[in-house]
């Protein structure tokens, strides 16, 4: 590795991983061969599941407070895991920025194309209805958060490339709506306790809605955070 | 199980699957990172796909948009930029290019 | 053969192969490329033995686990794509730079 | 059907208070350090009270959102986890303090351009991914934490804008990615085959099949790579050498411990019907073998951060071998009780180390061994405090060092497992040799002393303590080791019964 | 806690705290650290005069901690450690004085040198009183830890090689000794002293363990006890300051070894299970060779204090050679010799400093006539180097006296001649230097070089009166053999217990 960092001399660059071991790729190849043999094998011998979950799940529907069981699973069952997932989001957004804080941040902006901008301009409240119908529907049906979130980012990626739309490189209130997911679930968890001496457990009356609002809010950051990642991403 | 294999359904699998495995093959070997990117996208569509066989529509949904969509962009948008970085890079010493452009084959 | 385990091999197999690109490929682009591979492949394997549960519906159980791996995967994904860009932006930069000194 | 257990509100608290707090300096973005240092000693003062509940109650189990596994994730905390819990409390508490003043405004922040003020938003995000990752009695909740805790540390690491520490990073960000992929998958094939997630349903479940192996081995993998065991440990030293000195001092501590902890609950609990000795002689081995090459390493560095991070690889080696030495003897709690020492002692000896390095890389612009004479007379508390946890490294006493070196040796001579004795002793020799090439050159008395800039008190302040820590931990072993088992006998399956 | 069960903790603690008092002290305030460094010295010298008085009448002072489970961190006073406590103790305070006065021009920084020259005291003591193997092994260590400072004090490039030196004999000694004192623990549980040897109830069982393992602790600590082969440290650790070297070689480095050798014998295996294992055998004559290697050697050195070295290597493998001897009275002869050895040592190292001090002379053969430019000095080394001789009525006499007479009670007539073999070279390196200091004429001038002459006296006092002071004890020791509280006495009383008499 190198010894000292200077500005002025170019620091010593890394050697990719590959770079080490001459015998690399073969061993690579033959352990990847060999860990296929054995995790197929594993899987063709896989006896049937002792506990049965998805019957459990079915049955615990009712008290979730959605009728779709991804979504009662992801948001109600299991939804400690949605929360760190949410924060990984976040992280990724505020790492990306970390490493690229001190860049001089140049947003090659597309020039608009009149056509595509009009295009877009009918396309644009299009996608905003139909995500915000996803994150209704995933209720009880497929649909749901991310999809809608998913959705909602591209179409802002979209309407970044159609009219040359530049967005902030960073400002207060888009920093609000990429914390939003994640500080209302937290505040969700927390305030449970009023009710019930858990953390995130809904009163089942309040369920259906408690879930909405968190939907919402995470559609909200996740459609945020895809958008700056991918800005960050051009820029840097 | 939910379907029974009937032979159409079964050889479309197996299909499907031939046309994955071989898609992702090329993602991981071919050289040419913008081919590698696109076909990565496509290889996206294809598993949405037989995930909708294996009646995961919203993982489906999900795929298509994430996974194949926005990565397939990411990949596209960061390559981009990597080019133009290397043009920034060019006309340096001898011995920095040497060493930019060993950086640039690692990028 | 049902899909479920066709399914399931292929989902082993790309894993495999992504993990095999993962390590042994040189460039880090690629090895972000094989990376998603080879993540795609452990998802399809959860969807198939979601599948496999032989319920009417499939359990949901590993579809939410799928729906978190995919964020974690693209977040993952950005990230380590801004990092490699920056990379390439100061090892260019600072060669740039001793090219004024010169 | 559905038990609403309650378990202590803290075990919830330590992840969701750190979050928030990220939150909270993200939006505020002035007084970034303020805000970070009350969120620390909140998230401390939080830690301790579910310490002061589990030695008090017994272990603590948390039904999150009222379902129980294997519908819910749970929660859980014993001796073991609490005891991993504070010791990331206080280290984490002390790395708050030397951050804010390794970050301070008016220090020259040349290395980092404007991302000082990014340190405490993601420092947060580590802190609550470390508490999550202990507190998870889940295999695939432990997966999603293992990305939030990889995922912030690289982001810590590229904090030092300069080219080799984003090229570590990215090295880094690889490994860990390819690391819980591997865990992922074995996760899933866990699911596939006994069909439930909670560790308390795997343990009572899980037997010596075909799936189970598979999955052991996948998930094994994963965290090896994660916490950088031997073959596996190319990517630490690179990135823990060019992180900002509180990452490496964090990183080193506690993120590569953290998937340690992991590792030992999965095979001493979860698996512990599936493992068998034959399985258990390759970590051990693995880990003899880090002890060495990490130390030889270490001797050949060239800059104090390099040999601090390698003499990591060591360490990490030496718990490794737990699992050989606590396999063989099911019965016998030493093995365990030492490795779990080892983490702890080694976490406040190695955070202490590496400050020291960065105090003397902020004061001498530089940190190459050959050129550290006359330190001793310029840096006498700094070098006191790497004195000192130099003295836990190696593990003489009556340092935590010593007692976590004392229980392995009895284990390993118990077995009698003659090779792991012998690296375990030889291990301390060559620590030796490695810490006081230190102390050869910086003894030296020097006319000439090197441009020196005064460093911020706090700085060294921080690591003597840290260090002091690590010495006192040698003299409260008995009740460590008392609380450490707190309502369990043993770490084996019956662990897993909720206490209250 | 009774005052009984804190005394040995409060003697440990007084140089403890004190030295890390020091540490904080900043270089110039002189005079505070003086004050503070005899305030130490003192207590500790009264609550060792009330240990002895204690034990003496048969008190029990014992300090339990926990430690780990099932070990104590156990500090209790018994004969044997009153023995090198109170040396030890009375030994800090001489060569405290006489340090402050040697590095007054030091350049080095003189709160470190007391810092860690406490520290080192301490944990001699906790050698001595230590009450199980593990608690010695603790201080043991420490002690490697905190001499290493002391030996590099001043920071050139032959210190930094020779402490690596000294680092590494020590360290690898250190490190096979944990791995016996652990294993033996692993064999036979908790490992408290007893007299008589814990390990009796043992008898015929592990015999091959119980071996091996013996032979790993006595090299562990032959390593400090400087026994041959490995020896090889300690004549390089010269050019530590004198008051180090003295400290060292009289007290607490070699001493400590040889003290631990002896707790062995004693108080783990005990004298029967020892015979019965046959381990002093080879003990015995690794003991009596390096005794006659140590001296051919000596005789090889022109440069004092290595002469002076040499001569320790020889000196205190008496120590184990009287140990190793089966019978009350060679042992005697050993455990008195801790005390004879270490009072006639530090005052041939006190007067090697006096003459670098004064006069700048490191070699012996540039010490023609110095006996009329310092003769107190150069008195107190006569009496010491007679002392070292074995020449009567000096204690170095009685502890030769009775090793022999041990000797051939046990029937190893053998030992008869190794010793007539040693006497017979300490004479041949110490009785030329004698017959330079007083007989020969001075070959250059020899007047003051350090401006330490002070009115009449040859040097400062501070300089001048331990060194007398340590002589005249040593020549008290030998005429007073009888008194009571005198060494001999109190060896016959260890010696007494530990035979179960």
């Amino acid at each position: 590795m190198l010894t000292e960092i200077k500005p002025k001399r170019a620091p010593s660059l890394p050697e990719s991983p590959a770079a080490g071991f001459p015998f690399l790729r073969p061993a690579a190849a033959v352990s990847a061969l060999l860990l296929f043999g054995v995790l197929w094998e594993a899987f063709r011998v896989l006896p049937t599941p002792r506990a049965s979950l998805p019957n459990l799940v079915r049955e615990t529907l009712p008290l979730s407070g959605v009728a779709n069981p991804v979504t009662a699973v992801i948001l109600n069952f299991r939804s400690y895991d949605t929360l760190i997932e949410i924060a990984v989001l976040l992280l990724t957004v505020i790492g990306a920025r970390a490493a690229t804080a001190s860049a001089g941040a140049r947003l090659s902006r597309s020039v608009p194309e009149p056509f595509l901008a009009a295009f877009f301009r009918l396309l644009g409240p299009l996608i905003i209805v139909i995500a915000g119908y996803l994150l209704w529907i995933g209720k009880h049906a497929p649909g749901g958060a991310f999809q809608a979130g998913s959705l909602l980012g591209s179409a802002a990626i979209l309407g970044m490339f159609c009219t040359g739309w530049a967005p902030p490189a960073e400002s207060g209130c888009q920093a609000a709506v990429l914390c939003l997911g994640t500080i209302l679930f937290c505040a969700v968890g927390m305030g449970t306790y009023l009710a019930e001496p858990n953390f995130l457990h809904y009163p089942i009356p309040w369920a259906g809605t408690l879930i909405l609002v968190i939907e919402t809010g995470c559609t909200l950051s996740i459609a945020a955070a895809l958008f700056v990642l991918f800005t960050i991403c051009r820029r840097t | 199980m939910v379907d029974s294999p009937s032979f159409w359904s079964t050889a479309f699998d197996g299909l499907l699957c031939l046309m994955i495995l071989l898609l992702g093959w090329r993602v991981v070997f071919t050289t040419d990172l913008f081919r590698a990117a696109l076909t990565f996208f496509v290889f996206g569509l294809l598993v949405s796909l037989a995930w909708v066989r294996l009646q995961a529509v919203d993982l489906a949904l999900a795929e298509a948009a994430i996974g194949a969509g926005l990565t397939g962009a990411l990949f596209l948008a960061a390559l981009s930029r990597l080019r133009r970085s290397s043009m920034r890079g060019n006309g340096s010493a001898s011995a920095e290019r040497d060493s930019a452009e060993g950086e640039s084959e690692k990028c | 053969m049902e899909p479920s385990d066709l399914y399931g091999s292929v989902g082993i197999a790309l894993f495999a192969l992504g993990i095999y690109g993962a390590t042994a490929l040189g460039q880090f682009m690629r090895q972000v490329l094989a990376l998603n591979v080879a993540g795609t492949g452990v998802f399809m394997f959860l969807i198939a033995i979601a599948h496999r549960a032989g319920t009417p519906v499939p359990d949901p159980v590993p579809h939410a686990m799928v729906l978190t791996g995919i964020v974690v995967a693209v977040s993952a994904t950005a990230f380590i794509l801004v990092l490699i860009g920056r990379l390439r932006d100061l090892s260019g930069s600072s060669s740039a730079q001793d090219d004024r000194d010169d | 059907m559905i038990e609403r257990a309650i378990g202590a509100p803290e075990m919830a608290l330590v992840v969701a208070v750190p979050l928030l707090a990220a939150c909270a300096i993200l939006l505020v973005r002035r007084r970034t350090a303020v805000l970070g240092m009350v969120a620390s000693l909140a998230i401390a003062a939080l830690a301790g009270c579910l310490i002061w509940r589990i030695a008090q109650e017994g272990p603590q189990r948390m039904n999150l959102g009222g379902w129980s596994a294997p519908l819910g994730i749970t929660l859980y905390a014993d001796g073991l986890s609490g005891w991993m819990l504070g010791t990331t409390a206080l280290i984490a508490l002390f790395v708050s303090v030397y951050g804010s003043g390794y970050f301070h405004r008016n220090q020259p922040a040349t290395q980092f351009g404007g991302t000082a003020n990014f340190f405490w938003p993601l420092w947060m995000f580590l802190w609550a991914a470390l508490n999550a990752l202990i507190l998870s009695a889940d295999v695939f909740n432990i997966y999603v934490a293992l990305e939030l805790l990889g995922l912030s540390s690289v982001a810590l690491v590229t904090l030092s804008q300069a080219a080799p520490a984003v090229s570590a990073a990215v090295r880094y960000l690889l490994v860990s990615l390819i690391g819980s992929l591997s865990y992922l998958m074995g996760t899933a094939f866990l699911y596939a085959g006994a069909g439930t997630l909670g560790f308390k349903e795997l343990a009572s479940i899980l037997h010596p099949e075909s799936f189970s192996f598979a999955a052991l081995a996948l998930m094994s993998t994963g965290l090896c790579m994660k916490s950088a065991l031997f073959p596996l440990h190319f990517w630490l030293p690179p990135a823990h050498e060019n992180a900002p000195a509180p990452v490496s001092a964090a990183l080193s501590a506690l993120v590569v411990k953290a998937s340690f902890f992991v590792m030992l609950r999965l095979w001493f609990s979860v698996f512990d019907r599936v493992v068998t000795e034959e399985a258990a002689m390759v970590p051990g081995i693995l880990g003899a073998a880090a002890v060495i090459a990490g130390s030889v390493q270490a001797l050949s560095a060239q800059r104090l951060k390099q040999l601090v991070a390698y003499s990591t690889v060591a360490q990490v080696g030496y718990l490794f071998m737990v699992f050989p030495l606590g396999v063989l003897n099911p019965s016998s709690w030493t093995a365990v009780g030492g490795a779990l020492y080892l983490v702890s002692a080694h976490a406040c000896a190695k955070a202490a180390a590496f400050m020291v390095a960065g105090n003397v890389l902020r004061a001498y612009g530089h940190d190459r061994i050959e050129d550290l004479r006359g330190v001793v007379q310029q840096m006498p508390v700094s070098m006191f405090a790497f004195a000192v946890a130099g003295v836990s490294l190696i593990g003489l006493p009556p340092s935590g060092g010593f007692i976590a070196k004392w229980l392995l040796l009895t284990a390993a001579l118990e077995g009698p497992e003659w090779g792991f004795a012998a690296v375990i002793v030889a291990g301390g020799l060559l620590a030796t040799a490695y810490i006081f090439r230190v102390f050869s050159r910086s003894f030296r008395n020097v006319t000439d002393l090197g441009d020196f800039k005064k460093i911020p008190a706090r700085m060294e302040w921080s690591a003597l303590t840290l260090s002091l820590c690590s010495m006192l931990l040698g003299l409260t072993a008995t009740h460590v080791l008392e609380f450490m088992q707190a309502g369990t006998p043993l770490i084996r399956v019956a662990m897993m019964e909720a206490g209250p | 806690m009774t005052f009984d069960n804190a005394l040995p903790l409060l003697i440990l603690l007084t140089s403890l705290a004190g030295g890390s008092i020091i540490f904080l002290i900043p270089e110039h305030r002189r005079g505070t650290r003086t004050a503070l460094n005899m305030a130490a010295a003192l207590t500790k010298l009264f609550l060792t005069a009330i240990l002895v008085w204690g034990v003496q009448h048969d008190h029990v002072y014992e300090t339990r901690l926990q430690f780990l489970p099932g070990i104590d961190l156990l500090l209790d006073a018994d004969a044997l450690s009153v023995l090198l406590v109170s040396l030890s103790s009375v030994l800090w305070l001489v060569t405290t004085v006489y340090a402050i006065a040697y590095l007054e021009h030091a350049p080095q920084s003189r709160s470190r040198f007391f810092g860690f020259f406490s520290l080192c005291v301490s944990s001699t003591i906790g050698i001595a009183l230590a009450g199980n193997l593990v608690t010695f092994l603790l201080f043991y260590e420490m002690l490697t830890l905190s001499t290493y400072p002391l030996v590099v004090h001043r920071g050139t490039e032959e210190s930094m090689r020779a402490g690596k030196i000294y680092l590494a004999y020590t360290m690898g000694g250190g490190s096979l000794f944990l791995f016996a004192v652990v294993w033996l623990s692993v064999v036979v549980g908790p490992l408290e002293f007893t007299e008589g040897g814990m390990l009796g109830r043992f008898a015929g069982q592990h015999a091959s363990e119980l071996r091996v393992i013996f032979f790993m602790l006595v090299a562990g600590l032959g390593v400090k006890a400087a026994l041959v082969p490995l020896h090889g440290w300690l004549p390089r650790a010269m050019v530590a300051p004198a008051p180090v070297s003295a400290l060292l070689h009289a007290v607490a480095v070699v001493k400590a070894g040889a003290f631990g050798i002896v707790r062995v014998i004693y108080d783990i295996y005990g004298v029967r299970l020892a015979s019965e294992l046959q381990l002093l055998q080879p003990l015995a004559v690794v003991a009596s060779f390096t005794i006659i290697y140590g001296s051919l050697c000596a005789i090889r050195q022109d440069n004092l204090k290595k002469r002076l070295a040499y001569s320790t290597v020889s000196q205190v493998s008496y120590i184990a050679l009287g140990a190793s001897i089966l019978g009350p009275l060679a042992a005697v002869g050993g455990v008195v010799h801790l005390v004879h050895q270490g009072l006639m040592k530090i005052t041939l190292f006190f007067c090697a400093g006096n003459l670098a001090e004064s006069l700048g002379i490191h070699e012996i053969s540039r010490m023609a006539g110095v006996g009329r430019r310092l003769p107190a000095t150069m008195a107190a080394f006569t009496l010491g180097a007679l002392g070292m001789i074995g020449a009567p009525p000096m204690a170095g006499f009685i502890s030769k006296w009775y090793i022999g007479l041990g000797a051939l009670s046990a029937g190893a007539e053998w030992v008869i001649w190794v010793l007539v073999a040693s006497t017979a070279l300490n004479a041949a390196y110490f009785l030329p230097i004698l017959h330079t200091i007083w007989f020969k004429e001075p070959a250059e001038d020899l007047s003051d070089k350090t401006g330490h002459a002070r009115g009449r006296l040859e040097i400062h006092w501070m300089l001048l009166v331990p060194t007398v002071l340590t002589a005249l004890l040593a020549l008290l020791c030998g005429l007073l053999g009888d008194a009571p509280f005198s060494p001999l006495e109190w060896s016959r009383l260890i010696v007494d217990r530990e035979f179960g008499q």
